[in-house]
């Protein structure tokens, strides 16, 4: 099962910084394992970030993004409370979903 | 030390890579820090603290209890601050010890892991999802995070630990000639392009003791203190040092008795 | 611990592994393709070929798109880069590391409130420039920082 | 903290009170124990390689605690061990291939244990990159020790100079007494023919070190 997601979300001005960070092996499908087995391909294809429910960044990835992936953004227009929402998918069909609300820069 | 791999021919590929292209290095003041500070700021190590915190509750083991009447020192279950004061004498074990040896004793008594069996996962294999020592100390030190390190030496084996750590650390031998000192002895030194933290400066062990366990941007997993203190070993070209050993404790009693005032900020996060 | 040092060996060994890495051939049976995954770029080859999936010949050159990676990156297998466009009306942008097999690495539709700014990481097998291909009130423009990449735990 | 305890000494009957008042052991306490972690503590595939912690007399008087201070004699005694440790390739050439050596000198890997195995290598890497700038423009180089960068370039390569290098890198200890860089012939890391072709990659004018 796939873990949690850590995303932080903080108000500067309008604009919400908004920074994820995912476990996912994100293997690129050549590498090996110690007993000399490849690793199947399985990776990150797409990122999907809504604000209050409306889509605000929808992301398509290769494998050639780093392990334990990370995605930053930043959404204008938004308040403290404001409910963010991210959801990824894999090639295998494997997904996650996390939201979390929008905090006050401290 | 920071450490060194890589196949042969892997090293030569990539070192030939480096020289052939053999760009300027100044190219801006520091053409490493962009990327370090980009890397640090969202830290994948924080994705282990709740896995860290999930393992200490969870009854596990063949005793199925969980690790909440475990004493780091500020009594049973208490964490808060617990490993800003490690190592330290603990009388029921009649030993001092560190937060990783600390932490097997509870496993094997509390839970009633097999010693040896913990130790052989303790240190996990790079691009894995890392083992339950590591995230278990992480979350066990994340507990003590904003507190200041204040190891104190009072019972006679902590002034023993702390003096026999200050000789491993001055203590040269094998083909290398290597004791820690040679490496860390001096300001802004580096092995290739890694930083050698200056540990006989305050700050820089300081720096040692408050940010382990950390992520390990190139293993893409949380290690801990005792992975540091191995893998420096291995480097030296001297055999394997034992997880949580005696010699292990007092080079970490050493280390954190010299860095006390530090502000613990963990996960770390290096190259 | 072996198993530690070996996988890691073929997770960031040297240069040659990276490369390998990356080059990571896109098939495989069996998997979920995302709806509006762009195939035909992911598996293009050179940067021309990424260019013309996206749609984006003939893009220019602007300097309202500000790309913030390391000079040199320690780990080729983690390199930082992030994008800011400050054109008006940002709708794509797109990261591409050139010299990378498939070199393709990441697209991102910006819509609603969404910022003319995402951060990312990505591999890198070797030096190489990482181009930003942004569109723009339906145009196309480009940016680009040269990253070098050594390989920390070189010998 | 020690000095606090001794304080409390001083106060006579208190010190009855705290019985055994804790406080730093002597020097060759603290030796014994510290020695018996080494001989416990590591473990290695085969019991030779675990006389790898055990000390010559040279680093042994090298092991200096804290700030102090090598004295005459002890200088004397490390460079004479040094000295007499040296051994020359049996072909007599103390210059070999640059090109092995620059090999040699970009290579770190080697004779480190792992998992209870024993890094399996043909030869050693001469470990150069780790600590010295090499070629000009070269980046993934270290600094803990002094720059080569156009070695051959400031001193030539005549016999005399040659000698003076192979020596230096055969054990270095001959000329700067307990200096942090490893005597790489002496412990065996390297052999006399690879330490010639490191010799040959820093005076070499073709080298890419000499590279102006």
């Amino acid at each position: 099962m796939a873990e949690p997601m850590k995303i932080r979300a903080t108000l500067q001005g309008d604009v919400a910084d908004v920074r994820i960070l995912m476990l996912h092996p994100m293997e690129t499908g050549q590498r090996k394992d110690s007993k000399g087995q490849v690793v199947p391909m399985h990776f990150i294809q797409s990122v999907v970030v809504t604000h209050n429910g409306k889509i605000v960044l929808d992301t398509q990835w290769s494998q050639a993004v780093a392990r334990n992936p990370f995605l930053g953004l930043r959404v204008k227009g938004a308040k403290a409370g404001d409910k963010i929402g991210v959801t990824w998918v894999d090639n295998k069909g494997d997904k996650r979903t996390d939201e979390v609300t929008v905090t006050p820069a401290s | 030390m920071p450490t060194t791999r890589g196949g042969v021919a892997a090293i030569l590929l990539a070192c030939l890579a480096v020289w052939v292209a053999a760009p300027a290095l100044a190219q801006s003041d520091d053409p490493l820090g962009v990327g370090r500070k980009m890397l640090a700021e969202d830290n994948p190590g924080e994705l282990w603290i709740e896995q860290g915190k999930t393992l200490f509750y969870q009854k596990r083991g063949p005793k199925n209890a969980s690790l909440e009447q475990c004493d780091f020192g500020m009594g049973p279950g208490k964490l808060e601050g617990a490993a800003a004061r490690l190592p330290r004498y603990f009388p029921d074990t009649d030993k001092v010890q560190d937060l990783e040896s600390r932490l097997l004793t509870c496993m094997v008594q509390l839970q009633g892991f097999d010693r040896a069996d913990i130790v052989k996962r303790a240190i996990s294999p790079g691009g894995s999802n890392g083992s339950d020592v590591e995230a278990l100390a992480l979350y066990i030190t994340f507990r003590s995070n904003g507190m200041t390190v204040n190891v104190s030496l009072s019972h006679q084996k902590e002034y023993d630990t702390y003096k026999a750590g200050e000789y491993l650390f001055y203590r040269r031998s094998g083909q290398t000639d290597f004791a820690c000192v040679q490496c860390h002895g001096e300001a802004n030194k580096r092995i290739r392009l890694q930083d050698l933290i200056h540990m006989t400066d305050k700050k820089g062990v300081q720096e040692v003791v408050s940010t382990w366990p950390a992520y390990r941007g190139a293993h893409f997993v949380v290690r801990t203190m005792q992975w540091r203190l191995y893998d420096c070993f291995w480097q030296m070209r001297l055999p394997e040092l034992k997880y949580a050993s005696d010699a292990s404790i007092a080079l970490i009693t050493y280390l954190h008795y010299q860095g006390n005032g530090a502000v613990i900020t963990v996960p770390g996060f290096k190259r | 611990m072996n198993i530690a040092r070996r996988t890691f060996l073929k997770l960031t060994g040297g240069a040659g592994a990276l490369a390998a890495a990356c080059a990571a051939g896109l098939v495989s049976s069996g998997r979920v393709l995302a709806a509006n995954w762009n195939k035909a770029g992911f598996e293009s080859k050179a940067l021309a070929d990424v260019m013309k999936s996206l749609g984006a010949n003939g893009a220019i050159e602007s300097k309202d798109i500000i790309i913030t990676a390391p000079d040199i990156a320690e780990n080729g297998a983690v390199v930082p880069v992030a994008i800011t466009s400050k054109l008006p009306n940002t709708q794509q942008i797109s990261i591409v590391a050139e010299k990378n097999p498939f070199p393709l690495a990441a697209t991102f539709d910006v819509s609603g409130g969404g910022e003319g700014y995402v951060s990312a990481r990505i591999k890198m097998g070797q030096t190489s420039d990482v181009w930003a291909v942004v569109k723009a009130d339906g145009k196309y423009f480009t940016a680009r920082k040269e990253v070098k990449v050594t390989v920390g735990g070189c010998g | 903290m020690g000095k606090a305890c001794l304080k409390w000494t001083m106060l006579g009957s208190l010190a009855l009170i705290f019985a055994g008042c804790a406080t730093y052991p002597d020097p060759a306490t603290t030796r014994q124990m510290a020695e018996k972690m080494v001989s416990e503590d590591f473990t290695a595939p085969a019991p030779a390689l675990l006389k790898r912690l055990v000390q010559d007399k040279s680093q042994q008087i090298c092991s200096k605690i804290g700030d102090a201070k090598l004295t005459q004699e002890e200088a004397a005694e490390v460079v004479k061990l040094a000295r007499a440790s040296i051994q020359y390739p049996a072909s007599g050439k103390l210059v070999g291939n640059w090109k092995i050596g620059d090999n040699l000198a970009h290579d770190g890997a080697g004779d480190r244990i792992q998992g209870g195995r024993l890094e399996k290598r043909k030869e050693n890497g001469g470990l150069c990159q780790n600590c010295h700038a090499l070629a000009p423009g070269e980046i993934n180089v270290g600094n803990v020790g002094p720059s080569l960068t156009g070695y051959g370039l400031q001193r030539g390569n005549s016999e005399a100079i040659a000698k003076l290098t192979y020596e230096r890198i055969y054990n270095a200890w001959a000329y700067s007494p307990c200096s942090n860089m490893p005597r790489l012939g002496a412990t065996r890391h390297l052999t006399p023919e690879q330490v010639t072709h490191m010799v040959a990659y820093l005076l070499d004018p073709a080298s890419p070190i000499n590279k102006r």
